[in-house]
């Protein structure tokens, strides 16, 4: 459904906005997590066909004949993978920023560049 | 069908409304929460694309652990000086 | 404010690529492909209701294995990275709340209450909405519970490793025995057990315990990753 | 053959259960988790053994007993066994490596270590697209905490920075694969590399390639989305980086070639231009680096460029060839070198590479670090070397001629600052330093070694099929290095031995010019290796060097293709810098030497690569004549990197520091051995191309101007000098000049004339440079205004030098007359007035400098300090005396050399010199050495004779026989009457000498350095800077391949 790709791609893109211009880095993950959101919205859009079901095949009528009745399983498969995945980065990044808040005490992405050049 | 587009452009102003404002609020609390909303929305258009696997994950998932997580990095970090962007 | 300036510039070259890419998607109307396949196929191969289903844990599920290894690995992370050492300063104390006697008692009666939901949630992964990943979630939400009611609440890490370990060496013998019943190429079958009554609960072969296997894990390690997060 | 399925199962099945093995115990999970690295590269290793000798094809493995594209499979083929091998043998080395480490931290630290080992297995074999994807997150996330795992402050933000670009890159992986997905119905990357062709969608198709791609050209690092990387290096623990630089860039690499074949032509000209692009930018940013893990960063960046547009190129070009014999031998090359190297950098840990001469106290690791160094620079017999060759000469024969001339620019520079480094580490004294040598690391680089050596000579002998006799005059110098521990003298003798063995059993089999250059190079060889006798300090490789060096003069003499050309030059290079930066404080001198001879090598190799294209089945010379359309090009490309060999004017500012910082007995090696290998070059270069005529400019013209000029220039510079040996170097310059002049002339009389100064200079300038040698063995210094009056004290030096300048300046009786006289013959028949007047003053000025060597060094007043000093020893004058006395022979007789030359050269030109007797006719003239020797000797007697009957009481003044009015003069060259002797003539000539050439590659220089630093600053270390370049870059590539409607 293409309004839903519309409103995927402005949450990505207000991610992106927010990963360019956010100085904190907990907002700097925030944002990331914004643009998967989005993207994962893109992503199951993909999949979704006018008028037809979710595919989980409850009733005889659907048994009989899936292929023309449900939306496309695989996105949504593709895309149950993503978000886990996503939830398990974005874990490990926001340890990474406590971390590195325990070293200087702040959470201003601009303190941390050490390593330049 | 056409109410059913009524309420997704609704939700999808509102999922953009409140990422922008997670992204604009200098209140980190209020920038986890918004975002929070914003996979909550997610959650129920995906039920609306018909995909109620992807629903229940981005629900119990994407809305609720990992707000969760946030808020308790948030709280590893709260003596943090709030930054002006 | 430069930064800003340049921000909004390459979001406006952004935004047009967007616009490019969303200006030639074509509606779909038929499925195609290997989702046609799945779609005829899932129900009569593997005996599951939720194709969705039949993709995550069978026909792909090499990717859920891999799936839940991520998973494994950002629980691991997490713990590897806030491990305490010697070097690092002692914790300050805080001084612990205790949280009111209704929310402590409310949480014994709920917790086995929503673990028990977790359960249905991946044991009926096959047949509804739901699996492993959204039970395991809800059964971690449990133990967050329990972590919200008593500041003092310590999970049982023996018990913890042993759930993690087991659930995760027999999804993977699962996968094995596939190769071993079968052939080289029947890695994760779920036909290794009968595929049952189509519709029931006792159906889709391996799948209810591959599910119920992934819930463990996950609930586990989305746990672990909580507590560690939690410690100070 | 077993399923690679349990490649998945028992890492995963390890890793599941490591937390509860750990409670029995770290040495038991210690050994769970080696054994579990063990089985999987095993089961690796087998499948790699039945490919290679089993005749195995290529299998599949799907699961869940459905066949793909519905499920997800594995597939293994030839280059699926290779990858896998490589990396589960660099995890095991890697585990071992990091033992330390993974022991300190626990089991947990095991469980990433297998699960990250996971995900480089499953990219390599998974033949999904979106199961790529998962294990891209599987090797990432485990990536990250491995390089976060040590908790310090740069591991941490290195690891937070590749979060975020991780985190990107995966963003525009997974739009693309649903995109592709949407068009195609399908995940299975073969599948959807033919369901792409019936995509009617092509807009669409080209976005969602597009940005599969792009995710890959993040993950693959491409400038200049790639600061991230940069710092992850320079900050992250080195175990772990080295292991990522090799493995985790390899898998990448080899996924984003298995989904190559999904994308169309333009997407593939976009890596292909992002790839070369980051070679050249990252290595020209490497230039300013410091610090060496910075500095390897960049190098990888650099190499893995490289790497990924030559297998695009692979695919581009349909030639699944070039993947074995150029993708995968880079590959390994920088795979095997660059985790040893960041693996030495975790053990050295100094973050200055001017600090590392350290690593000189541990002499198995100094040794590594010289392999794995050279390796880098793509020195032969390293893969790298036959990687980049097999791609030049392939990219020659399909026309694209700008990206030789981009790899070759980028090797330079990659060049530049790893030998920097290298030449730092190999002298330079630093202070002491306790280095802990962790015995498992050293054991995990010594394994690193070890492999890459092997796979060195698995490709030298793949590349060389039948063409090992060639290699034959290395043997010497490489046995020499493996015995290195003898005395220094023993090995010395059987250098000698070893020279002597092969000149006597191959000399007589050789003809013409091999024949004529073999026997300079050998005679030359054995007599100047009886002066290194005279060495007492111990040194393990220098004979071996030494010995490696003549080998590859003889080589170059001998090679009948331009491969083994190549290869002999490159290990000329590389031998004779080693020994030049022997010498003391010779790091600049020695590092000028190095990039000049470097950028003549590839100008040769490009020129190769030229004639190549026009007849690319052939490797001989001939394809030099062959190449008829433009040959021109070929020409110049060649004969300028045989001029900067022979420090031509323009390109000759290297000369004089390389040969007087080299230590005194090497000095003579190269001036009168190595100057001739670009001799040679051009023989070799004139006799099969000849001089190719262009409508617009006179080649032959142009280059007999610049062997008059270098005559011409180098002489006067020659004559301002203060040290010795710098005049000496000049004196070099001019004389190879000559013989430039005379080649250019290409005629029978010309050769002759160039053949005859050749051997003149080569036996004048042993002479001369072993002459000063002693001296300065004696002395201790080689500023001729410290010596002075040595003529009693080291009268066979004197008269050594004597006749050397009496020979080298062109006056009759000796040999360098009869070149003159031939040349000016030579040039005059030709009808060059303006070159024959050029040389001639030069000549004339030669004899300024000729005489100050005698005048300031053995005449006047003779200094305090060496009152007492003595005479040469006999390993130096011996060596002399034999020298001269071929050049008496050559002068009464020269009908015996000039024979041989004629011999050689009439056949080609056709004959200009005939003989009348011991009579040399020409057009012009005649010479007969013998009357001339006999004439001079008379009125040398003659007069000598008179002066003695006319004052037989010469009163003889006492050498210190001088009174300073009070004090002496603190400055030495103040006391010395020949200081800057020739000052007046500054005034007249000194426009001619004005250092324009050093100025031109001084700015030259800083230039390069320049847009080096200005370029590295835009990685400044901001992690929001680093985001905007990758969403930048996404944009502009975007823009470039997909367009706007």
């Amino acid at each position: 459904m293409n309004i839903i790709h519309v409103i995927g791609f402005i949450l990505m893109l207000i991610g992106f906005w927010g990963m360019l211009t956010q100085k904190n880095m907990i907002k700097i993950v925030l944002a990331l997590a914004i643009v998967e959101t989005g993207l994962q919205l893109v992503m199951v859009a993909f999949g979704f066909i006018k008028g037809r079901t979710a595919p989980i095949l409850d009733s005889a009528e659907l048994v009989n004949n899936p292929a023309s009745m449900i939306v496309d399983p695989v996105p949504q498969a593709l895309v149950l993978t993503a978000i886990v995945i996503g939830v398990a980065v974005n874990a490990l990044m926001l340890t990474f920023v406590i971390r590195l808040y325990q070293k200087k005490k702040t959470l201003s992405i601009t303190e941390y560049k050490d390593l330049k050049w | 069908m056409e109410l059913q587009h009524g309420i997704i452009i609704l939700m999808g102003l509102a999922m953009i409304l409140s990422a922008i404002l997670a992204m604009v609020v200098k209140d980190l609390i209020s920038s986890v929460v918004a975002v929070g909303v914003v996979s909550l929305f997610a959650s129920i258009i995906y039920l609306l694309l018909q995909a109620p696997d992807v629903a229940m994950t981005e629900a119990a998932i994407g809305a609720g652990l990992s707000t969760l997580i946030f808020l308790y990095a948030l709280h590893k970090t709260k003596d943090a000086e709030e930054e002006n962007d | 404010m430069i930064k800003k300036l340049f921000a909004a510039v390459l979001l406006v070259f952004m935004t047009v690529m967007l616009y490019q890419l969303y200006s030639n998607i074509t509606e779909k109307s038929e499925l195609s492909g290997v989702s046609r396949g799945y779609a005829e196929r899932g129900a009569s191969e593997l005996g599951t209701q939720n194709i969705v289903t039949s993709i995550v844990v069978t026909y792909r599920g090499l990717d859920t294995l891999g799936e839940v290894s991520v998973l494994f690995i950002a629980a691991t992370g997490v713990a590897v990275l806030l491990r305490r050492r010697k070097e690092d300063e002692p914790a300050v104390t805080a001084a612990k709340r205790q949280s009111s006697e209704i929310l402590q008692t409310g949480t014994r009666l709920l917790t086995p209450i929503i673990i028990m939901f977790g359960v249905y949630i991946f044991i009926n992964g096959h047949l509804s909405p739901g699996g492993g990943f959204q039970g395991g979630a809800v059964i971690a939400s449990a133990v967050l519970l329990l972590f919200l009611s008593d500041i003092n609440y310590k999970i049982n890490h023996g018990l913890f490793n042993v759930i993690e370990s087991f659930s995760g060496v027999f999804y993977v013998l699962i996968g094995i025995l596939g190769l071993l019943l079968f052939g080289v190429n029947n890695f994760l079958d779920n036909r290794i057990l009968p595929l049952g009554e189509f519709g029931t609960i006792l159906s889709a072969g391996a799948i209810p315990v591959i599910y119920s296997l992934v819930g463990l894990k996950v609930g586990t390690e989305l746990a672990s990753i909580i507590d560690n997060m939690k410690k100070d | 053959m077993v399923n690679p399925l349990y490649i998945v199962a028992i890492l995963l099945g390890t890793g599941f259960l490591l937390p509860l093995i750990s409670k029995a115990g770290r040495r038991i999970s210690l050994t769970v988790f080696f054994m579990s690295l063990i089985s999987v590269s095993a089961i690796s290793y087998q499948w790699l053994w039945s490919f290679l000798f089993g005749g195995q094809t290529a299998a599949m493995f799907y699961t869940a007993g459905v066949e793909p594209p519905l499920s997800i499979n594995f597939l293994i083929g030839y280059k699926e066994a290779i990858f896998l091998t490589a990396v589960n043998f660099m995890g095991l080395v890697g585990a071992i490596y990091m033992s330390t480490q993974i022991k300190e931290t626990g089991y947990k630290a095991m469980v990433l270590f297998l699960l990250m080992v996971l995900g480089l297995n499953g990219l390599i074999l998974t033949a999904d697209i979106f199961n790529l994807f998962v294990f891209m997150e599987i090797t990432s996330i485990a990536t990250f905490s491995l390089v976060g795992m040590d908790l310090k402050l740069n591991s941490l933000t290195g690891g937070f920075k590749y979060m975020i670009a991780g985190g990107l890159a995966s963003v525009f992986l997974l739009l693309g694969i649903i995109i592709l997905y949407s068009l195609t119905g399908t995940l299975g990357i073969e599948s959807m590399s033919q369901y792409v062709l019936n995509v009617d969608n092509i807009k669409l198709l080209s976005i969602g390639s597009f940005l599969l791609i792009f995710s890959f050209i993040i993950e693959m690092k491409q400038f200049p989305a790639n600061g991230w990387a940069i710092d992850v290096y320079d900050g992250a623990n080195p175990g772990i980086t080295g292991l990522a630089s090799a493995t985790g860039t390899a898998a990448v690499f080899y996924s984003l070639y298995k989904i190559m074949p999904i994308v169309s032509d333009e997407i593939l000209s976009i890596i292909i231009f992002t790839g070369s692009l980051t070679f050249i930018a990252s290595n020209l940013m490497g230039l300013m680096q410091t610090n060496p893990r910075r500095m390897l960063g960049y190098s990888s960046v650099a190499q893995m460029g490289l790497v990924m547009a030559a297998a695009a190129w692979s695919v581009f070009s349909q030639n699944d060839g070039i993947f074995f014999t150029s993708v995968l031998p880079l590959l390994l090359n920088h795979f095997f070198a660059k985790a040893g190297l960041f693996w030495i950098s975790g053990i050295i840990k100094k973050n200055d590479y001017r600090n590392w001469g350290v690593i000189r106290e541990n002499k198995v690791l100094s040794g590594i670090f010289i392999v794995m160094v050279l390796a880098l620079t793509g020195m032969p017999p390293f893969p790298g070397f036959w990687g980049k060759w097999n791609l030049v000469l392939d990219l020659a024969a399909n026309y694209e001629f700008f990206w030789i001339f981009i790899i070759l620019l980028g090797s330079l520079f990659e060049a530049g600052y790893m030998l920097r480094w290298l030449g730092v580490t190999l002298k330079k004294t630093s202070e002491k330093d306790i280095i802990a040598y962790d015995s498992y690391k050293v054991l995990a680089i010594e394994i690193i070694n070890i492999t890459l050596l092997a796979v060195s000579f698995f490709y030298f002998f793949r590349q060389n099929q039948g063409h090992l006799s060639y290699y034959l005059p290395y043997t010497a110098g490489l046995a020499l290095l493996g015995l290195r521990s003898l005395p220094e003298r023993f090995k010395g003798v059987l250098a000698l031995t070893s020279i002597f063995f092969y000149g006597y059993m191959f000399l007589p089999l050789q003809t013409g010019f091999v024949f004529f250059f073999n026997a300079m190079f050998i005679f030359g060889a054995f007599v100047l290796t009886i002066a290194t006798l005279n060495r007492k300090k111990r040194s393990s490789t220098f004979y071996g060097l030494l010995m490696l060096m003549t080998g590859s003069l003889i080589a170059i003499a001998n090679a009948d293709n331009i491969l083994h050309f190549f290869i002999s030059w490159e290990i000329m290079t590389v031998t004779s810098y080693l020994l030049i930066r022997r010498g003391n404080e010779s790091e600049k001198e020695s590092y000028s030497y190095i990039m000049f001879s470097l950028g003549g090598a590839f100008l040769i190799l490009s020129g190769f690569a030229y004639a190549y294209s026009q007849n690319p089945e052939f490797l001989s010379f001939n394809i030099l004549s062959m190449a008829q359309e433009s040959s021109a090009a070929a020409f110049i490309l060649i004969s300028l990197g045989f001029l900067i060999k022979s420090a031509a004017l323009g390109v000759h500012i290297w000369i004089a520091g390389a040969y007087s910082k080299a230590e005194d007995d090497v000095t003579p090696f190269i001036s009168a051995l190595l100057s001739k290998a670009g001799i040679f070059g051009f023989v070799m270069l004139l006799l099969t191309m000849g001089i190719p005529k262009t409508e617009y400019i006179d080649l032959a013209y142009i280059l007999s101007w610049v062997g008059a000029l270098t005559a011409l220039i180098g002489t006067m510079m020659a004559i301002h000098e203060e040290n010795a040996k710098r005049l000496l170097a000049y004196s070099s310059m001019g004389q190879v000049g000559y013989i430039i002049l005379a080649l250019s002339i290409m005629s029978g009389l010309g050769w002759t004339a160039a053949m005859f100064q050749m051997i003149n200079h080569f036996l004048i300038k042993g002479v001369l440079f072993l002459a000063i040698a002693g001296v300065i063995y004696r002395t201790g210094t080689a500023d001729m205004y410290k010596m002075g009056g040595l003529i009693k004290k080291m009268p066979w030096s004197f008269t050594a030098v004597m006749f050397g300048i009496i020979a080298i300046s062109g006056v009759p009786p000796l040999t360098g007359f009869g070149a003159k006289w031939l040349l000016y013959e030579a040039l005059i028949e030709k009808g060059w007035y303006l070159q024959t007047g050029a040389a001639f003053f030069a000549s004339t000025v030669a004899f300024l400098y000729c005489f100050r060597l005698i005048h300031a060094i053995f005449l006047g007043q003779p200094k305090n300090e060496f009152r007492n000093v003595k005479e040469a020893p006999a390993w130096f004058i011996v060596p002399q005396y034999i020298f001269i006395m071929v050049i008496f022979l050559f002068s009464v007789f020269p009908k015996l050399l000039i024979d041989q030359i004629t011999g050689i050269v009439d056949p080609i030109f056709g004959s200009g010199l005939t003989w009348q007797g011991g009579t040399a006719i020409t057009s012009l003239g005649y010479w007969n050495g013998t009357t001339v020797m006999t004439i001079v000797g008379v009125i040398f007697v003659v007069l000598a004779a008179g002066l003695f009957i006319k004052s037989p009481k010469v009163q003889k003044v006492k050498q210190f026989n001088i009174v300073f009015s009070a004090e002496r003069p603190e400055t030495p060259e103040l006391t010395h009457f020949a200081y800057e002797f020739f000052r007046p003539y500054r005034r007249a000539l000194g426009w001619m000498i004005a250092p324009y050439a050093k100025n031109f590659w001084a700015a030259v220089t800083e230039w390069t350095l320049t847009i080096s630093d200005s370029l590295r600053k835009i990685y400044t270390g901001n992690t929001q800077t680093y985001i905007f370049y990758i969403l930048m870059m996404s944009v502009v590539l975007f823009y470039v391949t997909v367009g706007v409607k």
